[in-house]
């Protein structure tokens, strides 16, 4: 009975109670969320394109972060930083293509996904190697990201909203805005598209797969970098922010290794969702930290009833 | 086919039909809004050879994966042994004694040949984890039981020569035998094939249907094939049913087929 | 030795031989077949039980003393224990060659009158039954494999294991009987009736008594030290007197173990498995061998293949004189050792020969090269010269005497005796009791003291006493100058070589001697590959500017090396063409043990010869062919015909 | 060349059948196992037994048990470290609840508890196929992890919120726990590995693992010749959780002596990973050289520097040796994508049919 309460009762009791504090939270899971849909991101248009599960996508975010405030702590200007870093992620993008997947071409997906495990530990051994382990601050000001914060008053009541957060929201719709305009408009972003449905239709485009995988390869870049430079200034730069990367799987469980549009709502959900959980019934039941695996479970879940993602077009087994 | 009494019929060949085996009772099958099949009626009788023909996207492969299990219809029913089939697994169909080959090949490539015609003898594998794990009393009896059942099938199906070699290495039309070798190992009361002879030379399409005759004849098994080349369906099989476009078109002997109109309109409008 | 553990007086017959084996080594295995992926055996005294019951079942079956009994089919354990179960019932066994055609087939089985025919399967009663109309002695089809055979009409047809079956239940009823037909045979009973595919006319059935194959037997077996316990592939045909010797007679004698492989196209592969420690084989196969071997070795990597060559080299130079116990140098034996862990034991492990203690080759002569290959990788290999009508063994080398170019010295109770013309006659307990319903040929061959007469030329050596064979008898001719002229010794040098299959030289009572050459589709084909030449038929192969170039350089070598030999330096070639095709049983252009039959092969191809004398570039010819399954046809091809240099004999004779 | 096949013949399916139908093949295993039960023990040092021989062995057997699931059933799972701790602290709890439990008894039977949490989430498999099932069993390993972190009773309570290993005898010789040695220890891994292999082989060659193999080559075609799907992957779940709970079990009782949560997040799973995809998917002798060279890589980048007195602080070695590692799995990868086993495979039919090339 108790339990059951606090399951079942308490929780929206809270919510009700402090509608403010319902709005931060809400606010909060977002920003994460928004986070995890670039992320997510990144994924699908790889495996649209090469069929490549890539592990490594998170750890290309911390690598970005690192590189630019490596950069940057070498005395080079920020925004040169940022232009030399973006040349960096494009030299990966390639070296990636060149050393990983033309010789693995063809080769079954987990042999594939097995190599970005590989590439995800050797940008970590590398990136520790040259820029030591240590957590070290985003230069957010450096940057123009403003740090201050609104105050806003709902319900007589109080929200802070962080203008690095709100800087994060706006740079990531416009990023995403951006792609998806490149990706309708464009011939190179069309061939991108198709290339998920038919590699032949993709091919007719005129542009070879080499370059198309150089070029999303590179756009996972940017994003990573995108990502890096917002996440790192809520939570500064270090291989800890890797755990960011693997709340980009659920996500895809939910959207769909192949949907873009499922990549995002499904990201905002699951930002959001967990974010609720950890503060309604997590913290208070269980003891906290549970996103850790609130996402998982619920993708889980999920996913018993919609094998398909919540995106994904039901399947019609043939023989 | 209702002149026929229920006690079966004799082949121009002299062989002893029996009664009937399985029998389809108006069977529907939609996906989404599309109609693979409509309202179709036919059955298949002890020993013999019956074959399901038509054009590409006729339907016979939805009706093959129907009789098999792995496709439940939205509507008919599906009759086995005199009694109705309830909608159940693949698992238990093939269980029941109904062995199938594939249109396009589906051996475990990851095997080799002689596992591959084992793994047809599953369905007869009763041994406990335990036994096996340590390969000990009713499992390696198993082994060596099934092991005899599955080289007698390898040489009936001459392929002695390559019962080590991983199916991978092997080329097409060896793999099609294999296939039918793991279908048969399962000792089946009704043997599915789909298209055998698909993306076969010329003497492997003779060998294969010696094969066919041959298992029909050594083993009495039931076959329903599934054949859009004409010519050697009609040489093959005892009665043979038509589709178009989800519908039954024809069903009777060879000859009563090739004389039927619809049968050579339908014909008529894909090339061959 | 066995022939003391029982009185030999005992050991009469071929089924004596057997009891004496399912008692005395009951529980060692006699018999072998590759089935069903595994070696399914049988020790002694199962065989025993088969073969008995088989012959409870021929008895109930109705068979009488003196009846002939054919088996057609491949090497399967059941087909041998029919032959023995006949003899068990007085009556003989014949075995066919199962390749043969139906007429063929008609023809033995009417020749001998067969009463019943134990047959492998499907397509051997279907020849039968072709041409059962035309054999009015014929009886009773058992056959082994009943696939396919349902729906035959079983009035005259049995399956095997049923006829066992019932001798099995008709035990009590016939078993006397058999006990007293089995105690009448003696020495003097005919024990088989084998069928020559002579080089010319028709077959000629030789009758063998149980003297005949039981003493050659044990003299042989003796003389190479067999034993129980070897093994021995059986993969030649049943109805060659040599697989009859070497796996019923040599088999019941020693008690050692006969292997049958599962199929024609996996014998190298069973091979392999059983190892033999006493073998036998036609030089033909070890050719093929030889050549396969090199093919493969070809596609080697730079350091394996130099390697290869290195040991390959030591070997030819150490290797048979190792084997022949001559002195060899210490460091020399060192680098064998080596060889023999890097290459020499590798090979003979994949070719299946790790364990061969006896090897022996016949029928035609063997090349050098061949030949010391197999030697010098320690093989044991011999050569033996011998005919049907000696029960084989008339000559063979003993070992540690091993040479290429001899067939050893007379066999243990075998007298030969040279005429002057050279040709050989011998005289043993081994010689055949008469040709069956032709006693003229009897004549012909064997006279009254019991010498027969080979047809071969040939002369013994001074201080070896080797026997050495030049040729058959009536093929040794003169050239119009009168030099001596010896085909066959001309195309074994010749054949020699990998790319020339078969070989025919022309010259008798000529000025010069002129060649037909057939090119070995496996060396040249794959040489083909080797420099991307396409080619779509064999005849277009044969007929390529390059493959002439090749083989008119083998030729000139050979004619080099017959030079040498001033007796027989006539016999250089002069002129050769390659064949259009290639000679073939099914066109009676060879015998189906794959002799040439000069005759045939000079009236088929006589424009050809004349083309080769008249100084012509190219021919144009038609020839007639038939196809495996006995349809004729007829293929037409220009061929080119090209000269060859020559060598002029050194004039030694001249000087004394 | 070392190989002489000749003369090798079955009489019968169960010679046929038997592990090494080539001799050659078992005397090569003889020496191996006479190299790891007599030869080793005798001659390693403590920094041998610890660093090398224990470790490989135990990580063997987890990429043993993984294998199973991914490598013969196709089941892809990057939850094996999670799997490990339910091993381990189930093992925990039976002796600190039992002092008197043999261990060897608690070690077999913490796989129980894995197998269970394994089938428990094996359940999905049946609907959820490929990456994301992957992602699935990823639930697992943070809801585990997480779970050992929050619920106190795993680990008594302790502050540390680590577990301890405490002093346990067999037969009188202190075999976990401080006091005891490592041969010991070594022999115990040592037996429980060898017996886990055994029972692996066998059920991977007969009737189970045509099963598994059939469900991962063409799981539809596999079904319509009669196999029970779900019930195929949850054996597979079920018996390669058991063996993954066995290997966390000897993990922290035979090894390490004490567990945090974290140490069976993440970066374990992909080790096991790692070893069981290099070593070879589908392959039983693979693990083994997997372990081998994941274990000893480290060790030799961090001896190297030192034997050519390359002063080289611990950090730089830590980073690089995930550098090459990483480096390494893409290579071996290139090289070979079925792994060291095949590359085994490969060379041993070099060595039948030599000299020939093919």
């Amino acid at each position: 009975m108790e339990l059951l309460n606090q399951l079942f009762v308490n929780p929206f009791v809270d919510m009700v109670a402090a509608p403010d504090f319902l709005l931060q939270v809400l606010w909060e899971g977002l920003v994460s969320g928004v986070l995890y849909a670039l992320i997510a991101l990144g994924f699908v248009l790889i495996f649209r394109s090469s069929r490549i599960f890539n592990f490594a996508q998170g750890i290309m975010v911390v690598f970005a972060a690192l590189t630019l405030v490596g950069l940057y702590a070498m005395g080079i200007p920020a925004w040169i930083s940022v232009v030399l870093t973006l040349g960096v992620m494009l030299m990966l993008a390639v070296t990636i293509e060149r050393v990983v997947l033309r010789p693995l071409v063809g080769q079954p997906d987990i042999i594939l996904f097995m190599a970005t495990i590989g590439i995800t530990l050797f940008l970590i051994g590398f990136g520790e190697l040259i820029f030591g382990g240590e957590n070290k601050q985003m230069i957010t000001s450096e940057l123009g990201i403003p740090t201050g914060a609104f105050e806003l008053n709902p319900f007589g009541g109080f929200l802070l909203l962080e203008q690095k957060d709100i800087t994060a929201v706006i740079g990531a719709v416009s990023l995403v805005i951006g792609l998806l305009l490149f990706l309708n408009k464009t011939r190179m972003g069309r061939a991108v598209r198709a290339l998920g449905d038919d590699h032949q239709a993709a091919l007719s485009v005129g542009i070879s797969l080499r370059t198309i995988w150089v070029l999303v390869w590179f756009i996972a870049g940017v994003i990573a970098l995108v990502t890096g430079v917002v996440w790192g200034a809520r939570a500064g730069v270090s291989f800890a922010l890797e755990v960011i990367a693997y709340k980009a799987l659920p996500v895809l469980m939910l959207g769909g290794l192949e949907s873009i549009t499922g990549a995002i709502i499904g990201g905002l959900a699951i930002g959001i969702l967990e974010k609720l959980f950890e503060i309604y019934w997590g913290q208070p039941i269980m003891g906290g930290n549970t996103e850790t695996w609130f996402a998982f479970v619920l993708a889980l879940i999920v996913l018993l009833f919609r094998p398909q993602g919540l995106f994904g077009e039901k399947i019609i087994e043939r023989v | 086919m209702n002149d026929m009494s229920q006690d079966g019929y004799v082949t121009e060949d002299g062989r002893q039909i029996g009664g009937v085996m399985m029998e389809m009772k108006n069977i529907t099958l939609k996906f989404g809004g599309v109609v693979a099949i409509e309202d179709i009626s036919f059955d298949i009788r002890e020993g013999e050879i019956r074959a399901i023909i038509g054009p590409n996207g006729a339907g016979k492969s939805s009706m093959l994966n129907v009789i098999s299990g792995f496709y439940h219809p939205q509507e008919g029913e599906v009759w086995f042994h005199g009694t109705e089939r309830p909608a159940m697994k693949p698992y238990e169909v093939a269980r029941q004694g109904v062995a199938r080959t594939f249109q396009n090949i589906a051996l475990f490539e990851g095997m080799t040949v002689l596992d591959n015609v084992m793994t047809g003898r599953l369905t007869h594998m009763k041994s406990g984890l335990l036994s096996q794990a340590i390969w000990w009393g009713k499992a390696l009896q198993e082994e060596v039981k099934n092991r005899e059942v599955v080289e007698k099938v390898i040489d009936f199906l001459e392929i002695q020569s390559i019962r080590k070699t991983p199916v991978g290495r092997l080329p097409y039309g060896l793999k099609k035998r294999v296939e039918l070798a793991r279908a048969l190992a399962a000792e089946p009361k009704l043997l599915l094939l789909d298209e055998p002879m698909a993306g076969m030379n010329v003497e492997e399409k003779e060998d294969m249907s010696r094969f066919i005759l041959d298992v029909n004849d050594e083993f009495g098994t039931t076959i329903a094939l599934i054949e859009h080349d004409m010519g050697v369906v009609m040489d093959l099989s005892d009665r043979v049913v038509v589709m178009d476009y989800g519908k039954k078109i024809g069903d009777g002997t060879p000859d009563e087929v090739r004389n039927n109109q619809d049968v050579i309109d339908a014909y008529l409008g894909v090339a061959h | 030795m066995i022939d003391r553990s029982a009185a030999p007086s005992a050991l009469n017959s071929i089924p004596a031989l057997l009891a004496r084996n399912a008692t005395e080594f009951s529980t060692s295995p006699a018999y072998r077949e590759k089935e069903y992926g595994i070696w399914q055996s049988w020790t002694w005294a199962e065989a025993a039980e088969e073969i008995e019951s088989l012959a409870l079942g021929f008895l109930n079956l109705g068979v009488n003393e003196g009846d002939y009994i054919a088996v057609i089919g491949r090497n399967r354990p059941n087909l041998y224990w029919s032959m023995v179960a006949a003899q068990m019932c007085g009556a003989i066994p014949v075995p066919l060659y199962q390749d043969a055609n139906a007429e063929e087939m008609a023809y033995v089985l009417g020749h001998c009158g067969a009463r019943f025919v134990v047959v492998a399967d499907q397509e051997q009663v279907d020849k039968v039954i072709e041409v059962q109309e035309q054999l009015h002695q014929f009886e009773h089809m058992i056959y082994l494999d009943p696939r396919g055979l349902r729906k035959y009409d079983h009035s005259r047809l049995h399956e095997y294991s049923h006829i066992q079956a019932q001798g099995r239940a008709a035990d009590d009823e016939f078993r006397p009987v058999l006990e007293k037909r089995r105690a009448a045979l003696d020495l003097d009973s005919t024990c088989v009736m084998l069928y020559t595919s002579g080089t010319t006319g028709k077959p000629k059935g030789v009758v063998l008594s149980n003297r005949n194959i039981i003493v050659t037997s044990q003299h042989s077996s003796e003389f190479d030290h067999l034993k129980l316990g070897d093994e021995v592939l059986a993969y030649l045909p049943m109805a060659w007197v040599g697989d009859f010797i070497f796996s019923i007679g040599q088999a019941m004698w020693t008690g050692f173990c006969v292997n049958c492989p599962e199929s024609p196209d996996t014998m190298m592969a069973d091979l392999c498995e059983i190892g033999p420690s006493y073998y036998f084989a036609p030089p033909r196969i070890f050719e093929t061998q030889l050549t396969s071997v090199m093919i493969r070795m070809e596609d080697a990597g730079k350091f394996k293949k130099g390697l290869f060559d290195y040991f390959m080299a030591l070997a030819r130079k150490v290797g048979p004189d190792l084997l022949d116990g001559k002195p060899v140098s210490l460091w020399d034996r060192l680098k064998y050792k080596l060889g023999e862990f890097c290459i020499y034991g590798p090979l003979k492990n994949t070719l299946g020969f790790s364990k061969v203690r006896v090897g022996y080759t016949a029928g035609e002569a063997i090349g050098p090269e061949i030949f010391d290959f197999y030697r010098s990788l320690g093989i044991n290999l011999k050569q033996l010269y011998g005919q049907t009508e000696a029960s084989v063994f008339i000559a063979q080398q003993p070992d540690g005497e091993v040479r290429s170019d001899t067939v050893g010295v007379p066999s243990p109770g075998v007298e030969i005796r040279l005429e002057d013309n050279g040709e050989i006659y011998y005289r043993s307990a081994g010689t055949f009791v008469e040709y069956y319903k032709n006693p003229e040929s009897t004549a012909d061959t064997k006279d009254a003291e019991g010498w027969v007469a080979t047809g071969d030329a040939g002369f013994f050596e001074e201080g070896t006493g080797h026997l050495r064979i030049i040729d058959r008898a009536k093929d040794v001719g003169k050239m119009a100058d009168g030099k001596l002229f010896a085909p066959k010794y001309v195309e074994n040098k010749l054949k020699f070589y990998p790319n020339i299959l078969e070989a025919v030289v022309f010259g008798s009572g000529r000025d010069r001697c002129a060649a037909f050459i057939n090119i070995d589709l496996t060396a040249v084909g794959n040489w083909a590959e080797r420099n991307n030449i396409a080619y779509a038929s064999y005849q277009e192969l044969a007929q390529h500017p390059d493959v002439y170039k090749t083989i008119q350089t083998h030729i000139e070598e050979v004619n080099k090396s017959i030079a040498e030999d001033s007796m027989l330096s006539g016999c250089q070639i002069h002129r050769f063409l390659i064949l259009h095709k290639e000679l073939d049983a099914d066109d009676g252009e060879m015998t189906r043990t794959r002799k040439v039959r000069r005759k045939i092969v000079e009236e088929k191809f006589h424009d050809l010869i004349t083309a080769l004398y008249d100084g012509s570039e190219r021919v144009q010819t038609t020839t007639e062919v038939t196809y495996e399954d006995g349809r004729k046809g007829s293929i037409s091809a220009n061929l080119e015909l090209r000269d060859v240099a020559v060598v002029t004999p050194q004039q030694k004779m001249a000087a004394e | 060349m070392l190989f002489r096949t000749a003369g090798q013949f079955k009489t019968s399916y169960l010679k046929d059948q038997t592990l090494f139908p080539v001799r050659q093949d078992a005397i090569l295993l003889g020496i191996i196992l006479a190299f790891a039960w007599v030869i080793f023990p005798l001659t390693a040092s403590e920094f041998t037994f610890q660093t090398l021989l224990i470790p490989v062995l135990v990580y063997s057997l987890a990429a043993l048990g993984l294998n199973i699931l991914t490598g013969y059933a196709g089941q892809l799972s990057l939850g094996t470290g999670a799997f490990m701790g339910v091993g381990a602290y189930a093992c925990y709890k039976m002796i600190t609840i039992f002092p008197e439990m043999n261990l060897l008894v608690a070690v077999l039977m913490s796989g129980l508890f894995s197998a269970f949490i394994g089938v428990l989430f094996g359940l999905p498999s049946l609907r959820i196929k490929g990456f994301y099932l992957a992602i699935a069993t990823l639930a697992a390993q943070f809801f585990l992890v997480w779970l050992f972190e929050k619920w106190a009773w795993l680990y008594n309570y302790n502050a540390s919120g680590a577990i301890q290993v405490p002093h346990v005898e067999m037969l009188g010789t202190p075999v976990a726990g401080p006091q005891a040695a490592s041969m010991t220890q070594y022999y115990f891994v040592l037996v429980v590995v060898t017996l886990m292999t055994i029972l692996a082989i066998n059920l991977t060659r007969g009737t189970q693992g045509r099963i598994w193999k059939a469900t991962r080559d063409m799981d539809i075609a596999a079904e319509l010749i009669g196999i029970n799907l779900l019930k195929s992957k949850l054996t597979a779940f079920a018996v390669s959780s058991y063996i993954v709970g066995v290997s966390g079990a000897l993990f922290v009782f035979l090894w390490r002596g004490a567990a945090e949560p974290n140490l069976f997040d993440i970066p374990i799973s992909f080790r096991i990973l790692f070893i069981a995809i290099i070593g070879g998917l589908g392959s039983i002798m693979g693990n083994y050289m997997g372990a081998i060279l994941i274990v000893a890589l480290p060790v030799v980048l961090k001896t190297l520097p030192e034997t050519f007195g390359i002063p080289i602080s611990s950090a730089t070695v830590e980073h690089l040796n995930v550098m090459v590692v990483g480096a390494l799995i893409v290579f071996f990868l290139i090289i070979e994508p079925h792994g060291l086993a095949r590359l085994w495979t490969l060379i041993r039919e070099k060595f039948i049919i030599w000299p020939f090339p093919h």
